[in-house]
């Protein structure tokens, strides 16, 4: 909390100071934490961002729990077979690279406009992510622990289970953290694809009006779902995730 | 079950030398083997891969005739280190291995009560990995394997960590329960005195490239004492000749660093 | 920003989009022609953009001089800065058709009830058009309360969702109407002139930092000079200027139009340097409206005197 | 490649038949293996393709490089105080949610229109990636390599250099792997936003123009980079590693 | 160094008892203490708290008047589970602290090179760490604290996990360096013969909460033969102390079995 005032604090001195005293820039050019809040303010009271945040926050816990399902079981296979992890793995790192809107083309003509589009471009975008962070804390699991299942007779899927998952949880954790912001990216540009609700959206329409307030009004709201989301769902997992191994 | 083992050779990639070479020894059932050897002559390696964990680049190992090629539940396997599962607790972590075997609930608390009762860990049972000692993990993977009851026992200095006492209590309670279940053991130690107590058989691996120097057939009637004047000729035989097998590796080194 | 620098070298720094609506940008760009005009103590420099929005900000940000625009993001720069951007001429007029799947049952406007019709951009041009035509025939968007469902999708995604049937109407900027209409599964409903204003209204203006026209009006004038002239080139010369576009869009695109494309797209688009203020005040109007700006342009936001003298000077 | 060879012909043959047999698509709506080709023949031939290449990839691997030292930097101050950790490190996760383009008006008002701007936006669309990596696999580096080099009188920085380091390699070289997508990304929408030579902006030419052959082209080629880079790069640094602690 | 514990006592969150209780134990300069005691009784942690690792909860430890607060290289320890870094291999581990401390390059080759032929692994000096056995892992991490050659050694457990042979030969070694450099060294073991054959002061650690239950002076001229008559009474008196230990402990776990 102190943290943030601070922060805030010197965001308004810096804009004072720049656009005011020392002229740098345009006082319409760098958002004010004034203005913002009035945006904010504004978005709040006609309903917009509420609707905005709620669709946004939907379509991307979607994308991503499909992303999550995909993802797991794509690392898993590249992590099962020497072959598949000389062949898809680069591949997949390469895929990982492209912007999501270069797959807009693709998620107009195989899903039409609409939800089924925007999920694809989130799941394309982030199912890969995933792949590669479950893959890579796999190859971690100290050999050990799956040699001390085996031999007590752990078959494959409960040595995935029991010995495999949790191991790599740690690692997983990490990777799954970046996975999410590729989701929340391509959410955004899947939803400048087909305008209609959304934070995406709305963003984009704060660029076309070149109303900076209401674009840095709408990345605050992200950034702030951004941290609610790491503070309720990563950082306390990771948390319990770590004491438990004493760490 | 019987264990047979034939010509068993092994030779890392990138090492310069055999580490196990040409190792035949069988194994019958119910029988209790020790093996000794100075550090680093290859009996985890052995274990490992009668275990199925690691390959012979040569030989065979059968089972009641069936060829060994993978890991499974009925050789239970005491690794030299711990081996415990650190995002379990203690009792957790014994369950495991029954979890897997498929150990009904109720059995398997049972089980594992009773063996960390033995290994005097019941009071620790809520205890993470990382909140006990080094001895008391020792002993959780001690019951943890006693636990899965398999029909062969590999067991990797599994006394190691701990004090005489306990250790004195254990190996007991260990001979005791070969001697209700009639389980095959093969038995790592580092204790020729351990050995002597406890086997049936004594395998002196040598090192460099390590093979069997020597079997000793332990005669002496259970239970063993060990101030009995048996057990003591005994251990001295077993001891001499692993001695010699220490000092050409000491003196080994020796030449080596007068050369160098 | 950092102003526009002074000194040995004053700069000019042009912005506009490699867009055929912007034709005259591109035959200048291409003929190196406001370099020769200026002279040697001048540095041009062209910068493209993709998005009225960067083109804003790349102005507010005091990085681009002078620029060819969209009417709405031009109204945009002018509102968000309370008047620091000036529109200075026009470039070009009308430019847009009215499209529909070659299926659909549609004849006429008012046939778009219950319809989804595409534009490119919410709140731009041809949005407007759009809901200027919709509000005349009795009709309203679904935002509105009404029946026809407006979606914005780019442009070039459009001749997929015809041929999906995903909207049934389309109001595009050329080339786009041209490239459309050319194949099977698309049909002209209502054409350029029939959009808004007899096709009397702005697709492309000029703008002007006002910072810049106070510190260097020499330079404006000179631009404004050879927006003219290349304004009466291209009328006059269509074949040449447009080999001249199709091979500076091909420079920045790396995409070759057929001429048939670029001929087609100017037979419904007026390139012409003299502005219907009119027709910009009614957007400016209808975007308020419409709640897409927050304030009506400020006074002066349309300062044509200069283009309008020069294009007496230099004849249109 | 064998495996690049099948790919293809399973592409080949799905356009054929879904444009051709099944008429599921038009043939323009659909990349075909041969208009791609024909199209990067182009590109190659007029020299676009390299240009744009070489610019592209030199932008990312400078933005990169940039990324990794502040990235480093931060992720070992948040894993160095609690205080930060727990107040700057969520932030971190919002901020990296943000969709590169949202700081598109930013980089234009701070460095102008050129490749500082360019530069801004792939390091601050990688930058945050790089610490959270680093914060994560500094966390999970075991205590006792810690204890055990401070029982040595190792002083907090060479801690840093030969324990955390070296002990943290793979978790860091695994959220590296992700870091380099998100700068990718962020290259494309910042050469997007001033257009110049590259491959972000050669691709959005091609969207624009509803060229799904070029489109499809840029894609290739940037997968292809990918694929290069993770194989010169992550994959061996990774094997190396790996092999040396026997994983 | 001289040592001095006042009071110590360590309780850790989450644990229902006390681990250590009221430690008050004086070093001087130069004195080998042996600490024994059952497992689990806080051996491990009482040398983290001199090492600076951990903290008493209460009371404080002093070196040389000065208290410790932090780890420092005046404290070379040895720990339990070998530490060992996997990213190096035998030699750059052997090294590793020398360069933590300065130590010019060819001294550290020269140090590396005497004290690995001495634990007898200078063939597998360039063995990564998961190449090696248990055992010379463990030889591993004692070439690495005595290159340190710090004035105060803290060993936890040093020789658990070498044969008889290795150990002798280690032991000897050990104290002929402790007898040539006059450090002060805090050893750990689970075997009381061991304690005999190298302390001057013997601490008998009691389990439940781990306090000192006796403190031996082991008055024996060195070197010690562990065939001499002194020598095994000494070890007769200490063991039995040890085992009156270890039995009150297994009794008490069988109490609460009974009462289960
Ligand atoms: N982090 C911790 N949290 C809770 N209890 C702990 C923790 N660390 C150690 N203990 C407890 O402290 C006691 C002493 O542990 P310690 O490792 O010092 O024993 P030790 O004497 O070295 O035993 P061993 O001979 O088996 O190595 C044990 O009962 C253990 O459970
Ligand atoms: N992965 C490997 N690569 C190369 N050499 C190896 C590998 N694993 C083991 N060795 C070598 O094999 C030999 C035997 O190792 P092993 O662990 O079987 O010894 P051990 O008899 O169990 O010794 P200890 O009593 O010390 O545990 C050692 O010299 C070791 O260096
Ligand atoms: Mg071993
Ligand atoms: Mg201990």
């Amino acid at each position: 909390m102190l943290f943030a005032m601070l922060l805030l604090l010197a965001w308004q001195i810096i804009y004072t100071l720049g656009t005011g005293v020392l002229g740098w820039w345009k006082s319409y050019a760098m958002p004010s934490p004034l203005g913002v809040v009035e945006s904010l303010g504004k978005m709040l009271g006609n309903g917009t961002l509420w609707k905005a945040t709620a669709y946004s926050l939907r379509r991307v816990v979607l994308g991503f729990v499909i992303s999550l399902v995909v993802g797991t079981l794509l690392g898993i296979l590249i992590s099962s077979s020497d072959y598949f992890n000389r062949n898809l793995k680069p591949f997949l790192n390469g895929v990982q690279s492209l912007p999501s809107v270069c797959w807009v083309p693709f998620a107009i003509l195989w899903f039409g406009l609409g939800e089924a589009s925007i999920l694809f471009v989130i799941v394309i975008g982030s199912t890969f992510s995933v792949s590669l962070a479950i893959e890579n804390a796999i190859r971690t699991v100290p050999p050990i622990y799956i040699k001390a299942a085996q031999t007590m007779g752990a078959g494959k899927r409960q040595l995935y289970l029991s010995v495999i998952w949790p191991a790599a949880l740690p690692g997983v954790l990490a990777g799954l953290k970046q996975s999410w912001s590729f989701a929340w990216r391509a959410l955004m540009s899947g939803e400048v694809m087909s305008a209609y609700v959304g934070l995406g959206y709305t963003l984009m329409s704060g660029r076309d009006l070149a109303d900076i307030n209401q674009v840095t009004g709408v990345m605050l709201v992200i950034i702030l779902v951004g941290v609610l989301v790491d503070k309720i769902v990563f950082s306390s997992l990771e948390r319990r995730v770590l004491k438990k191994r004493g760490l | 079950m019987a264990l047979e083992i034939k010509n068993v050779s092994r030779t890392f990639e990138g090492s310069m030398k055999e580490t196990l070479k040409d190792i035949s020894l069988s194994v019958e059932q119910g029988e209790f083997i020790c093996v000794v050897g100075p550090s680093g002559c290859g009996k985890s390696t052995l274990l490992n891969i009668i275990a199925g964990l690691d390959f012979p680049t040569d030989g065979e190992i059968f089972l009641d005739e069936k060829k060994i090629t993978a890991p499974g539940a009925d050789r239970v396997v005491m690794f030299q280190e711990h081996a415990l599962f650190p995002w379990l607790n203690v009792m957790e972590n014994v369950k495991f291995g029954m979890k897997m075997m498929g150990v009904p609930k109720e059995e398997q608390n049972r089980r594992a009560e009773h063996y960390l009762k033995m290994v005097q860990l019941w009071e620790f049972r809520e205890y993470s990995v990382h909140e006990i000692s080094g001895g008391m993990r020792q002993r959780t993977a001690l019951a943890r394997s006693l636990c899965l009851d398999g029909p062969v026992l590999l067991m990797d200095e599994p006394f190691s960590a701990l004090d005489k006492q306990t250790t004195n209590k254990l190996r007991a309670d260990l001979e005791r329960i070969w001697e209700e279940t009639g389980k095959t053991v093969i038995f790592v130690t580092h204790s020729v005195e351990e050995a002597v107590f406890l086997a049936d058989r004594i395998v002196v691996l040598s090192d460099n490239p390590g093979c069997i120097k020597e079997i000793f057939q332990v005669g002496l009637p259970r239970p063993r004492r060990n101030d009995a004047v048996e057990f003591l000729e005994v251990r001295h035989n077993i001891l001499s000749c692993v001695e010699r097998e220490v000092e050409k590796f000491a003196k080994e080194e020796y030449d080596h660093e007068k050369m160098a | 920003g950092c102003g526009s620098g002074k000194g040995e070298g004053t700069q000019l720094r042009m912005a506009c989009f490699p867009n055929i609506t912007h034709a005259q940008a591109l035959v200048m760009k291409n003929g190196n022609i406001l370099e020769s005009k200026l002279g040697d103590e001048y540095e041009v420099t062209w910068n493209t953009f993709t998005a009225g929005s960067s083109e804003v900000e790349a102005i507010f940000a005091g990085e681009v001089d002078i620029g060819y625009i969209g009417p709405v993001p031009a109204i945009n720069g002018n509102v968000k800065s309370e008047g620091d951007v000036t529109v200075i001429a026009n470039a070009a007029d009308a430019g847009a058709v009215l499209v529909k799947g070659s299926d659909s049952d549609i004849e006429s406007v008012s046939d778009l009830a219950g319809k989804t019709v595409a534009i490119p951009q919410i709140g731009n041009t041809q949005h407007l058009c759009l809901l200027n035509l919709l509000s005349e025939n009795q009709l309203a968007p679904v935002s509105a309360g009404g029946t026809v469902e407006v979606v914005a999708v780019e442009n070039a995604n459009l001749q997929n969702m015809f041929d999906q049937g995903t909207v049934d109407a389309a109001l595009v900027p050329e080339p786009w109407g041209t490239i459309l209409t050319a194949s099977d599964n698309v049909d002209l409903l209502l054409d350029y002139q029939d959009i808004y204003l007899n096709g009397d209204y702005p697709v492309a203006v000029v703008v002007v930092r006002n910072e810049y026209m106070e510190e260097h009006p020499e330079v404006v004038e000179e631009f404004l000079k050879a927006h003219q002239e290349v304004t009466n080139e291209i009328n006059n010369n269509l074949e040449s200027s447009a080999d001249a576009m199709i091979s500076e869009l091909e420079a920045l695109t790396g995409h070759a139009y057929e001429k048939e494309t670029v001929l087609g797209a100017f037979s419904r688009t007026n390139v012409t340097t003299s502005l219907n203020q009119e027709a910009l005040y009614k957007f400016a109007d209808t975007s308020y409206e419409q709640g897409f700006i927050s304030a009506l342009p400020e006074d002066g936001f349309i300062n044509t005197a200069l283009s309008e003298q020069i294009a007496a000077d230099i004849g249109e």
